[in-house]
């Protein structure tokens, strides 16, 4: 299994049945692959949709219905169209469940950096800043570690895209838990020993005495 | 998919002393089954946010007449002079705020603002009490998010997602109310199933919707 | 003709084709009668509708489709269904034309009280004061007095509606204009002596030489 | 009833140095024919209040490629490298704001509200220079509100009135940006008869809007 189906595979399991969830572009938008429609599940994109769907089939796309990230997507049943303002009326106003990111580095207070590099990539935050701020859990998904360089660190050395406490860190080595007295490991990847986990994490980790292994599903 | 409940669960689920959302101008846009079964219910001293309280026996009246309200935030109650008489006896606190401040305040408590920043109302006595903020040495006023327990919507269409559809003027003051309930109660006139509704035309997500009052029952195939 | 239909007839010639125009519940709502639909002006009714038609035939009524007052309007073709944040939003941020309200007391600053009689009547602001803050243009259509008792008066007794002065007073016996530096007097209705009317006001009034009567069309 | 003009005539209205909304998310809900004029008319210094700039070459990246900005305020550039390459070379100021506090910064310029109090970015590089207001032990942002000489719509069909109708995702920041500009274009696929369009599916009220785009000619009768 590769790193990024391990994560995205863990996420899903992470998605509560009849919520509302945001997938950030990349590596977070694949975990709906591994959501069952039977779920209830409605993704939200907020450029201006809730109730998403995958890709439609060659030939059958519309150029006024798109994700986020410009790509081509469909409508479920059931799907709203919804203008800028009520899409993020949603996100800052606690309605969204959840919002799954990608991120550049988090650090013990759970806080999170993934908008900018200063001198080097500044895109802009788009709308990260506005789903940590306001979604009712913030699901960071990503590599544990960036060309063998930690990404889990004691504090961050990037601007943070929010003062605010991540839910949780899913990578494809661990299930971390930002809590008020720090990071504490949860579960390990497939095969993965804590040891490694310790090792590839440059924060301070908790590591309480039974750290089962996730379960892929 | 959403429950579709009767009005008599619906005002189970609303506790005595509940803040309430209540859609509807003049008990045009009100969800007139829900009222009906919170007075039948006896509830007791609700709070509740709207834009009016209907006239007398009818639309939010019918929560005056039957003595349900403790406190009322409105832009108006001329139209219903029972709840005067309420506030002049002290029966019933009213919080008389102007109509666009009032569904803004609604939308800030449901959209996660901070509050609203108005010129409506500024040095008149509508504004005692109210904190004035200078912005680029001109003054504004600072008006708070409202939130409610409940919001109680009525609706012209739904389906079972809980999208809802508004028409003409019964829109009013539901939607943004949508936005502002801990629980989100609508009213449809009718239920369709999912997919009838295009994602065009739908006015409130059913994400924002918890409960679904199913129609009385005309046919049973 | 009654005074009514003076104050009407001529707050309708002060409409422009093609605007957005609020008419207040009571006397200021019957103006529509005195406009001809190939102005292209369009109604509002804060209660959601853009392009407010007017009452429908005997048994046409629709129970969804009321003017702010609760009676049973139509709508024009071209017409728009707002909700209460968009209808304020047009009256609000500027892009109501013309709203014309009734009043009780209007003062020597051009200052309006329409919406309470303190320990009387408190039936509330209602639109009243996001119409007067709001709208480009503020048209009072009063009587000028009230029970033989001037309503234009040096300073306002009720509590004000806003402090922002407003356009132009359309009273049975005159048009008045506050301006920076007091009341002017603009017209006399057909038939009114000057003196006539600045003894019906207790304000103090500039009257300029020539006092043309009112053109009621 | 609004005229509809050619995309050169409304090129023409536009002087150099406007400050432009424009509608659109990655040049989905786009007004692509007001772009491509205001291109081939060589305006320069204009300031674009958009979500993003496009990609190099389509939606606003048309205006970027042809060195027709002197500002832009988004909320993300980064699918365009030439706007990126604009801001380290000092050609372009770049004002990036959190795409929610973007659509309420509009929208507070086109309701008349004296600006946004939001938790999104507090505590962050991009709260620098912006005021905190304390509310109730809580600390929110004020973010000012936007205007605008000109907002460009696109918009799926419009009547002569000015009415809009948009379509799914093409929606975006069109509404709420036909508030605040005080010359509102719209560029709608097709202008229908007045009377076509039902008040409860029009989107935005024709009032807001001062021109239409004529389609381009298909079909003469």
């Amino acid at each position: 299994m590769s790193p990024e189906e391990i994560i995205q595979r863990r996420v899903a399991s992470e998605l509560r049945p009849g919520t509302l969830v945001n997938l950030g572009i990349g590596l977070p938008t694949g975990v709906a692959k591994f959501i069952q429609p039977e779920r209830g599940i409605l993704f939200q994109s907020e450029n201006g949709i809730v109730g998403m769907g995958s890709r439609p089939p060659e030939g059958m796309e519309d150029e006024e219905l798109t994700d986020a990230g410009g790509a081509f997507i469909t409508a479920v049943p059931g799907a709203a169209t919804v203008d800028s303002t009520l899409s993020f009326g949603l996100i800052r106003g606690g309605h969204l469940d959840v919002t799954v990111l990608g991120g550049l580095e988090v650090d013990e207070k759970g806080h999170l950096a993934n908008w900018v590099v200063p001198g080097k990539m500044v895109p802009g935050m788009g709308g990260a800043m506005d789903l940590v701020a306001g979604a009712r859990r913030v699901i960071i998904a990503m590599q544990h570690t960036a060309k063998g360089r930690p990404k889990i660190v004691p504090e961050c050395t990037l601007p943070l895209t929010a003062n605010r406490r991540v839910t949780l860190i899913v990578t494809d080595l661990a299930v971390i838990e930002p809590t008020e007295t720090g990071l504490v490991l949860r579960e390990r990847a497939p095969g993965v020993a804590v040891a490694d986990i310790v090792a590839a994490t440059s924060a301070k980790l908790t590591v309480p005495d039974h750290v089962p292994e996730m379960d892929l599903g | 998919m959403k429950q579709a409940i009767s009005p008599q669960q619906a005002a189970e689920m609303i506790p005595d002393g509940a803040v309430l959302m209540i859609g509807g101008f003049m008990g045009v846009g009100s969800p007139h089954r829900i009222i009906d079964a919170l007075v039948d219910a006896g509830r007791k001293d609700l709070t509740v946010i709207a834009n009016d309280t209907g006239r007398p026996d009818y639309g939010i009246g019918r929560l005056v007449r039957a003595n349900a309200l403790r406190k009322v935030i409105a832009s108006h109650i001329g139209t219903n002079p029972e709840t005067q008489k309420g506030m002049i006896e002290g029966r019933i606190e009213v919080d008389l705020v102007p109509q666009g401040t009032l569904a803004e305040r609604i939308r800030a408590g449901g959209y996660g603002l901070g509050g609203v920043l108005t010129r409506t109302g500024l040095n008149t006595i509508a504004a005692k009490s109210q904190r004035v903020i200078e912005i680029d040495g001109e003054d504004w006023l600072l008006a708070s998010p409202l939130k409610a327990d409940f919001a109680l919507l009525h609706a012209d269409r739904a389906d079972f997602v809980g999208n809802l559809v508004y028409e003409l003027t019964a829109t009013n003051f539901n939607p943004v109310m949508a936005t502002a309930g801990a629980t989100v109660i609508a009213e449809p006139r009718e239920i369709v199933p999912v997919g009838l509704i295009s994602p065009d035309n739908v006015n409130t997500p059913g994400v924002l919707v918890n409960f679904l009052i199913r129609r009385e029952a005309h046919h049973v195939a």
